[in-house]
């Protein structure tokens, strides 16, 4: 039995705060490929990791920005060019009455793309991905919190990694392989 | 801890979102392209006919004129189908093949009308003017098609709405301008007008063709 | 802390118990029902209901307006929990979701049904038509459709999102019995959710701008359903604050609703822990207030519609407030703006025998207010020779309780399926009581 | 099929083809299964044919010349005569692949002057009902022709050496100068045989009061376009008198001159021409004579019998003084003595506002004294034949004169008719008679105008007999009604010119001048006083105004046309006024007992606001016991009250509530007092104030070429009906029956409002005709989801049926709520060679309503344009204007300044419903004249 390529090394917490401290440290001492893992969001920590939640809030709004664009368009190029016909007396282009829809649909579109917009950037769905290899992992959707190193970072090597993590004061550290 | 899923879910996922998403493509461009093609409106399928007449002959190799069995085109809403005299006119003198003409026989010992089934029939609500059509300059051939190369007749067109509108929206396109004039004083066409900057024709109107 | 996951968890995977089964049947034949109702409306067209000219309309868009009603107040509350991160969120935001949800779906089913050619019902989406034809981009009637099309979306994804990392949760622990089977589905759905800080973070800031899109989102859903009626020149219906009126009277059907569940969950559930008496209390008290506000509303309209409006606005008002529709009227202000306000009482607003009727009876009174706004509004039309009355048959009173049964099903299929208080959010907020605590 | 469109089987033995023998010993079961398949199959089986105008029992059609080459394929038109209690009036058939279609008025004949009635229009559903008689019968049982031949044979041989000893022949009322000439063969050839009539609606007492005055049967024919005043004692100038649709014409061409004909009625219902009087005085029947004295002794008539005292009679009196010749009485239904007392008013008044004419019918005699006679010689075994023509007195005789236990005694009885009604019933033999679209004979009108009868339709019933042809054979010389017919007026006319005469005479609709009036001396002692009436509650009969006496029962369209003033549909209704109602403690629809006589019948309640107290009203015509199952159980019989002599009135009524409920079913919800803002009246010259253009946020939609509009004046409407029967003639409108107007699901695209306003003792009435009012800006348009509801080019509010996908929200959206749905579908009770073939049939769950007769305007156009020319005024005419007697609507193009409906909304009464609204109608209405009983706004 051959041993794969490690994937990294995980430091499991039991605390949220002893999880963000760790983080700091980590960032501190110049580790930039990095993650943490909890149960439930921890702020503190994605702030510590550099972690910009924007990007969702661009999507949704450049989405609800096209949806609107194509709904209302949609409604003038068929009302004004593709059929005009007289509706009870209103002008063709009677765009007050094709606002409804058009909110409708940009909100629609935000919702739709805000999350699809997060799956993408979180690269889900995944269903297999070398984190779950690591020991104890499944709390990690209940109670325990994590902090991993991945073995492509600059100065990872495996030694020098699980000292620094055994540092942290972690319930255990352990090696992720990578398949 | 174990995987739940192996490293192959993830490929047999993203595949099954491709196939799903491009199949509910595919399954609407394929109901779109049907109602549009022929075989949706029976183009090319000659309907079942007491004689079996051929306009290939008559209109084709004879060359006699649509006017000549179909005499109400010019004049009234239904072009007409050919009454077992007319036939007979001719009949009792060439191709005399006593056996095939029983059927009009029969329908002038009955005083009644050939049975001719119709493949350009239009559904109840749509009212069409042969009249209106032909002295416009809509020729024939626009809606029936080639029938003088056609020895059992069939439907040459949708007939859809769709095809009507096409012709509707853009007359000059479908019409001969030799045979009549550009827009006659008192068809529908000469009635196009404005509103907020949008042309807008009678020929469109819904009450223009339907009942 | 593996104790807070542990009995949500827990009620989830055990098997059904005898209650359940039983429940489950009984909605069943509330479902069959439904299909024979819906059949009939089919097969023998709506023809089978009581309508006529002018009552084109009855059970079918009481109905609709009600349930929909029922989901956008329930709806509302979860998004403005999950937007101001207050407590209650824990304890009843996946029941207000999973409600909302099941009322939209039985809403849903209305707008197709009550049509006269209920297949002919995609010529409301623009596509092109073989005919060349397209829908009229100005009826109430298609941004009703897009309404309701945006609010199922919506309140689905508004859902979903926050159930990703519970499902995850259910994963994981299936895994960790050996159910691979259950791991399996509940890891489809979870998306290979991790838990991931940079995730969490990306799921938060989505979790709350859908939450923020749902309160315009739902107010302007439930403003077309009033538009459908507010745009028409029927004197009762003709009026500016109808959208407003529809609105606030929807607010005690769907907090009656989402109360009578919590109250009966929890017991099923055993939940109390994380349903405490504390949520139920405000949960009643906020009842309470929405009941105030619907009265607020009536007392609005009595006023307006009495003092200000036009002779034949008033003979409209007078008719259906004085008139043949008075008992739907004051059944209405009895049922869904006073009755909640027994719930200001603590004793009371501690039962469980007060508090799931005092629920449902909400609900029921939101019901009659549509009856009162739909059949009632046209007691009084402008031309007298075409007033007609209207009776329900049969198959509106069989469509009706069959999209009861539906409603009931899905929320039972939920308790039985899926974690019935937001785990993730429970975690969360009691490692902030925690740290609140350890900080005094 | 051969056979049907060879020359229709006569009388002519010879020309019989032999029964298969199996048949008539064939099992009564098969026979009728086999005859209920023919019923569905044989109206649809001829819609295959195409063109049998070549056909010599066919009639002839219109501007025959010009159409002959197309005739065979497209449509043609007829010019003939119906009848109605004997008269005729004319009308213009339609046909189309040699059906039906479509009756109109015909503009030449005087009884018509091109409008219709509800019973004209609703012949083309008669003529294709498929539960008409279309069997000959023996007991029952369908027989072959060759049986029949034989009956008659033994019969003729059976009464020639006694005379006729025996033999009997009823017949309804008879004005056919061949029929008329025919019988007096047979009454020459049987001298001991007797001819009797019999017609429920006939007015005996008119007959027996010009007896009185001048000594012979005289018809008292008025001409209201010359009366300044006239005073109906009891009479319906406008709505049930012979020759109504003239006197129409007459009353508002008058009234539109300026010289409106003060019409002062005095009687005991609302009636349609009470409902439009300047002047009514609810009168109960007991107070008609002493009124009538109480006005002729202030007149100054001399050789009064008697007094009579009415506080109105002064008023009345003084006002047809003032008119002096132009006044004018007419009586209707009452004693002898109140006609007699009508006539010699216009003596003294020298009222120069009536034609004294010779009476219409070939026979005239009191056909109540008549019917009494044969049942009492047939009770008394005097009679061995009976032959009753056309007429159905098992049902419609007052049952007190037990004519029916008087025929079921009869050896034999033979029964010529229509449908297998009561009296077929109780014959030994049935034969059916063909619908008078199919036939040919002659008649003539309400002032003895003759006319001959072509048929317009290829013959439905292959055994029907005509009374002439059966009575030929009788005499031995068999002849087809044809030939009579033609002899009839070769005889008239004389050889030379004659057939010039006969195919003019057919083409125009009319064969002759009336006859000139006659100059009568009132004769001395005419005044007769009735027996004062017992006080108490009294019933009054009337014929419905659905179904008549009973004969038109069997018409959909007429059993769910709302009965004018009640809005009552599918049956009857004791009406009352409301105070007398408040005496027995009734809400409207209460069942109650009515008992005259030792006889009783329960009826449900209606409220009649106006109607005189102290009597009630009991509609004729309901209850029928057979004939198909439209008619049958559809309210009650008033006939079992009915005294034998044929009253009109009845004294002693007593009237006990149930305490039931009866079902009643009436489009009626506000059977109240109710004005609305709907009518508008103005006084005489007054204009109403012409709302300027409410301005729009948006430029107006342009209408280059036609703008139709409708304008309808409702001055001139009596609310007749004929309108809205017509739209549904027209248009392929179903009937939904009782269950789903009682629903509210009723389908007229064309509905008549009825308001009440005024005092609830004596109100006036208006009457609406509500079309829809293809506004310009339409609400139905914008909340319609799928652009199913549109406006053309030239203004009409389009409906496009295949488009629909009924939400229905169009007509929550519709102020005036005249769109409607189909809840289920109708199409294949309509898809008969009797519908339209122009107008397309409407789907389950869609949206219909008027399309202001879009067909014909969009045939009309096209015709214009193929001949290069453009449409002319008055050549798009909606079915409904074409229809209505007094020319209430018209129809046209407001673009143009000139139309008539242009001209109509330039007059000072123009005005639109519920214009506050905004919705611009391109249907408007004209306001009513107020007139003294109402006040103007």
């Amino acid at each position: 039995m051959s041993h794969p390529p490690p994937f990294g090394l995980m430091a499991e917490f039991d605390e949220a705060e002893t999880m963000t401290a760790a983080v700091r440290t980590a960032r501190a001492a110049g580790w930039t490929r990095l993650e943490a893992y909890s149960p439930y969001p921890v702020p503190e920590a994605a702030e510590a990791l550099g972690v910009s939640a924007a990007p969702v809030g661009y999507i949704a709004m450049a989405a609800a920005a096209a949806g609107a664009a194509i709904s209302a368009g949609a409604a003038w190029y068929v009302s004004v060019h593709l059929y005009p016909v007289n509706v009870g007396g209103r002008p063709p282009n009677a765009w007050p009455v094709f606002l409804p829809t058009t909110y409708l649909v940009a909100i629609l579109w935000a919702c739709a793309a805000a999350l699809i917009g997060m799956l993408a950037l979180n690269g889900l769905p995944r269903l297999h991905h070398p984190a779950f290899f690591a020991r104890g992992f499944h709390r990690a959707s209940e109670d325990r919190f994590f902090l991993f190193l991945s073995a492509e970072d600059p100065l990872y090597d495996e030694d020098g990694a699980a000292h620094f993590l055994r540092g942290l004061a972690p319930l255990r550290v352990s090696e992720v392989r990578s398949e | 801890m174990a995987q739940i899923f192996t490293t192959q879910a993830d490929a047999r996922l993203r595949l099954a979102l491709i196939v799903g998403a491009a199949l509910v493509l595919l399954i609407g461009a394929a109901v779109f392209a049907y109602v549009r093609s022929g075989n949706a409106w029976a183009i090319g399928r000659p309907a079942a006919q007491p004689i079996p007449f051929s306009h290939a002959v008559h209109a084709g190799d004879l060359g006699l004129d649509c006017r000549f069995c179909h005499a109400g085109v010019e004049r009234r809403t239904d072009a007409g189908m050919p009454s077992a005299e007319t036939c007979l006119g001719c009949h009792e003198r060439v191709w005399n093949v006593t056996a095939q003409f029983a059927p009009l026989r029969a329908a002038i010992a009955r005083r009644a009308a050939v049975e001719w089934s119709s493949v350009s029939r239009l559904p109840d609500h749509a009212r069409f003017d042969h009249a209106a059509h032909s002295q416009a300059g809509v020729t024939c051939e626009s809606c029936h098609g080639k029938v003088q190369e056609m020895p059992r007749t069939a439907r040459a067109e949708t007939l859809s709405m769709g095809f009507c509108l096409d012709c509707h929206r853009n007359p000059a396109a479908g019409t001969q301008p030799a045979a009549a004039p550009a827009v006659r004083p008192h068809g529908l066409q000469s009635l196009r007008y404005e509103h907020y900057g949008v042309e807008v024709s009678p020929l469109t109107r819904c009450s223009t063709c339907h009942r | 802390m593996s104790d807070i996951t542990a009995p949500v968890a827990e009620a989830a995977l055990r098997p059904g118990a005898w209650g359940f089964r039983i429940a489950v049947l009984l909605c069943a034949a509330g479902i069959l029902l439904l299909g024979i109702s819906v059949s009939a409306v089919l097969v023998a067209g709506i023809g089978v209901w009581g309508n006529n000219i002018p009552h084109v309309w009855g059970f079918d868009l009481i109905a609709y307006a009600w349930w929909i009603g029922i989901a956008n107040a329930a709806s509302l509350f979860a998004a403005i929990l999950v937007l101001r991160r207050h407590g209650l969120r824990t304890a009843v935001n996946r029941f207000a979701e999973a409600a909302a949800l099941a009322a939209i779906l039985a809403a849903a089913l209305y707008p197709i049904l009550h049509l006269g050619r209920p297949w002919l019902f995609h010529w409301t989406l623009a596509y092109p038509h073989r005919a060349g034809l397209w829908p009229q981009f100005g009826s109430p009637l298609v941004w009703d459709f897009w309404g309701i099309m945006s609010h199922v979306i919506v309140t689905s994804l508004f859902w979903f999102i926050g159930l990703i990392p519970d499902l995850a949760t259910m994963r994981d622990r299936a895994a960790a019995r050996g159910r691979i089977r259950a791991a399996r589905a509940y890891g489809l759905f979870a998306l290979g959710w991790r838990g991931s800080v940079t995730h969490w973070h990306r799921h938060q800031a989505a979790y709350r701008l859908v939450a923020a899109m749902v309160l315009p989102l739902l107010l302007w859903a439930q403003t077309v359903v009033a538009l459908e009626f507010a745009t028409t020149l029927v004197p009762a219906w003709h009026q500016a604050r109808l959208p407003l009126h529809v609105v606030v009277t929807g607010l005690p059907s769907g907090l009656g609703v989402v109360l009578a569940l919590a109250a009966v969950l929890r017991m099923a559930l055993s939940l109390e822990r994380f349903v405490d008496d504390a949520d139920m209390d405000l949960l009643a008290r906020l009842l309470a207030c929405a009941g105030l506000a619907a009265g607020l509303a009536y007392a609005h309209e009595l006023l307006v519609g009495f003092l200000e409006e036009d002779e034949t606005t008033r003979a409209a008002l007078s008719a259906r407030v004085l008139g043949a529709g008075a008992p739907a009227y004051w059944g209405a202000v009895l049922l869904g703006a006073l009755l909640p306000q027994v719930l200001w009482f603590a004793g009371l607003r501690s039962r469980a025998a007060v508090v799931v009727p005092v629920g449902i009876l909400a609900a029921a009174g939101v019901w009659l207010d549509r009856w009162s706004i739909v059949v009632d509004g046209l007691l009084r039309d402008h031309l007298p020779t075409m007033s007609r009355g209207y009776t329900p048959s049969p198959a509106e009173w069989g469509l009706l309780g069959g999209t009861v049964a539906l409603f009931a099903m899905v929320l039972l299929l939920f308790g039985r399926m899926i974690p019935a208080v937001s785990m993730f959010e429970t975690r969360h907020e009691e490692s902030e009581t925690e740290a609140e605590e350890e900080e005094r | 099929m051969s056979d049907r469109t060879g020359p229709r089987r006569g009388p002519d033995p010879a020309a019989e083809p032999p029964q298969p023998a199996a048949l008539a010993s064939a099992p009564q079961a098969a026979l009728e299964r086999r005859d209920a398949l023919r019923l569905m199959g044989a109206s649809l089986a001829l819609a295959s044919l195409a063109g049998c105008d070549d056909v010599p029992e066919h009639g002839h059609p219109l501007h025959a010349p010009a159409r002959a080459a197309d005739a065979a394929a497209a449509s043609a038109e007829y010019a003939t005569v119906l009848e109605m209690d004997g008269l005729s009036r004319g009308v213009v058939v339609r046909t189309r692949n040699g059906h039906a279609v479509k009756l109109e008025g015909n503009p030449r004949h005087p009884a018509s002057l091109g409008a219709t009635d509800i019973f004209a229009e609703a012949a083309v559903l008669s003529l294709h009902d498929p539960h008409r008689s279309r069997r000959i019968r023996r007991d029952g049982r369908p027989v072959p022709t060759a049986m029949l031949q034989d009956a008659l044979a033994n019969m003729r041989a059976e009464l020639a050496p006694r005379g006729g000893r025996g033999l009997r022949i009823l017949t309804g009322p008879v004005s056919s100068p061949t029929l008329g000439r025919v019988m007096g063969q047979v009454l020459a050839a049987f001298p001991e045989a007797r001819w009797h009539q019999h017609d429920p609606l006939a007015d005996d007492a008119a007959l027996e009061g010009a007896m009185r005055a001048f000594g012979r049967p005289a018809t008292a024919v008025p001409e209201m376009g010359r009366a300044r005043t006239v005073l109906c004692l009891g009479a319906d100038p406008l709505g049930t008198m012979p020759g109504h649709l003239r006197h129409a014409r007459d009353w508002i061409g008058a009234r539109r001159a300026g010289r409106a004909p003060r019409l002062i009625v005095a009687e005991a219902a609302l009636s349609l021409s009470g409902a439009r009087a300047d002047h009514r005085i609810p009168l109960h029947p007991a107070e008609a004579e002493p009124f009538a004295r109480a006005v002729a002794a202030a007149l100054g008539v001399e050789g009064l019998a008697a007094g009579g005292q009415h506080p109105a009679a002064a008023e009345v009196a003084s006002a047809l003084a003032a008119a002096g010749p132009e006044a004018l009485v007419i009586a209707g239904h009452g004693s002898a003595a109140l006609h007699a007392l009508a006539h010699a008013m216009n003596r003294r008044l020298g009222s120069s506002a009536l034609r004294l004419l010779p009476h219409p019918l070939a026979r005239p005699e009191p056909m109540g004294a008549s019917l009494a006679t044969l049942a009492a010689e047939m009770a008394a075994g005097e009679v061995t034949h009976c032959l009753i023509f056309g007429a159905n007195p098992a049902y419609d005789a007052p049952a007190a004169l037990g004519f029916e236990a008087a025929l079921r005694k009869l050896p034999f009885a033979l029964h010529l008719g229509f449908r297998q009604d009561e009296t077929a019933r109780l014959c030994s033999w049935h034969v059916p008679l063909p619908h008078p679209l199919e036939a040919w004979g002659d008649s003539r009108a309400f002032d003895g105008t003759p006319a001959i009868r072509q048929p317009a339709t290829v013959p439905l019933v292959e055994e029907a007999w005509g009374e002439v042809e059966l009575l030929s054979v009788l005499l031995g010389a068999s002849v087809t009604a044809r030939a009579a017919v033609e002899a009839s007026w070769r005889a008239a006319w004389g050889e030379e010119g004659f057939d010039a005469r006969w195919a003019g005479a057919l083409e125009e609709g009319i064969a002759g001048d009336p006859p000139t009036p006659l100059e009568l001396p009132l004769g001395a002692n005419w005044d007769r006083p009735s027996p004062l009436l017992p006080s108490g509650l009294a019933a009054v009969f009337a014929p419905d105004s659905g179904t008549r006496g009973g004969a038109e029962a069997h018409e959909a369209w007429l059993q769910e046309m709302p009965r004018p003033l009640t809005k009552i549909t599918w049956g009857n209704a004791a009406l009352m006024a409301p105070a007398t109602a408040a005496e027995f403690g009734l809400s409207p629809g209460d069942e109650v007992e009515l008992s005259l006589g030792g006889r009783s019948l329960l009826a449900p309640f209606w409220p009649m606001p106006g109607h005189a107290p102290g009597c009630v009203t009991l509609p004729l015509g309901g209850g029928r016991r057979a004939g198909g199952p439209v008619g049958e159980g559809r309210g009650f019989d008033a006939y079992a009250l009915r005294p034998a002599d044929g009253a009109w009135v009845a004294p002693g009524l007593s009237l006990r509530p149930t305490g039931r409920k009866a079902p009643l079913v009436t489009t009626d919800s506000h059977h109240r007092i109710d004005s609305s803002e709907a009518i508008r009246t103005v006084a005489p010259g007054e204009a109403l104030p012409q709302p300027e253009r409410d301005a729009s946020l948006y430029k107006d939609w342009p209408y280059p070429g036609h703008a139709w509009g409708m304008a309808i004046d409702l001055d001139a409407c009596i609310g007749c009906n004929a309108c809205a029967l017509a739209c549904q003639a027209e248009n392929n409108v179903p009937v939904v029956g009782p269950l789903a107007v009682s629903q509210g699901r009723e389908m007229h695209w064309l509905r008549v409002d009825r308001y009440h306003h005024g005092p609830e003792e004596n109100p006036a009435a208006s009457f609406q005709p509500v079309p829809c009012m293809h506004c310009e800006q339409a609400p139905c348009e914008p909340v319609c989801p799928v652009n199913a509801t549109l406006h053309d080019h030239e203004g009409l509010n389009v409906m496009v049926y295949p488009r629909c996908i009924g939400t229905r929200t169009c007509s929550n959206n519709c102020p005036y709520k005249v769109r409607r749905f189909n809840w289920s579908d109708h199409r294949r009770f309509l898809d008969t060679p009797a519908r339209n073939p122009d107008v397309s049939l409407r789907p389950r769950g869609v949206m219909e309503k008027c399309t202001y007769c879009v067909h014909r305007i969009t045939t009309a156009r096209s015709a214009a344009s193929t001949e290069g020319r453009a449409l002319q005024d008055g050549e798009v005419e909606t079915a409904c204007q074409r229809a209505c007697p007094t020319r209430a609507i018209t129809f046209g193009d407001i673009n143009d300044p000139e139309s008539d409906v242009s001209r109509a909304r330039q007059g000072g009464r123009h005005y639109a419903m519920l214009g506050q609204l905004g919705t611009r109608p391109r249907t408007t209405y004209l306001a009513r004249v107020a007139t003294d009983t109402e006040d103007a706004p």
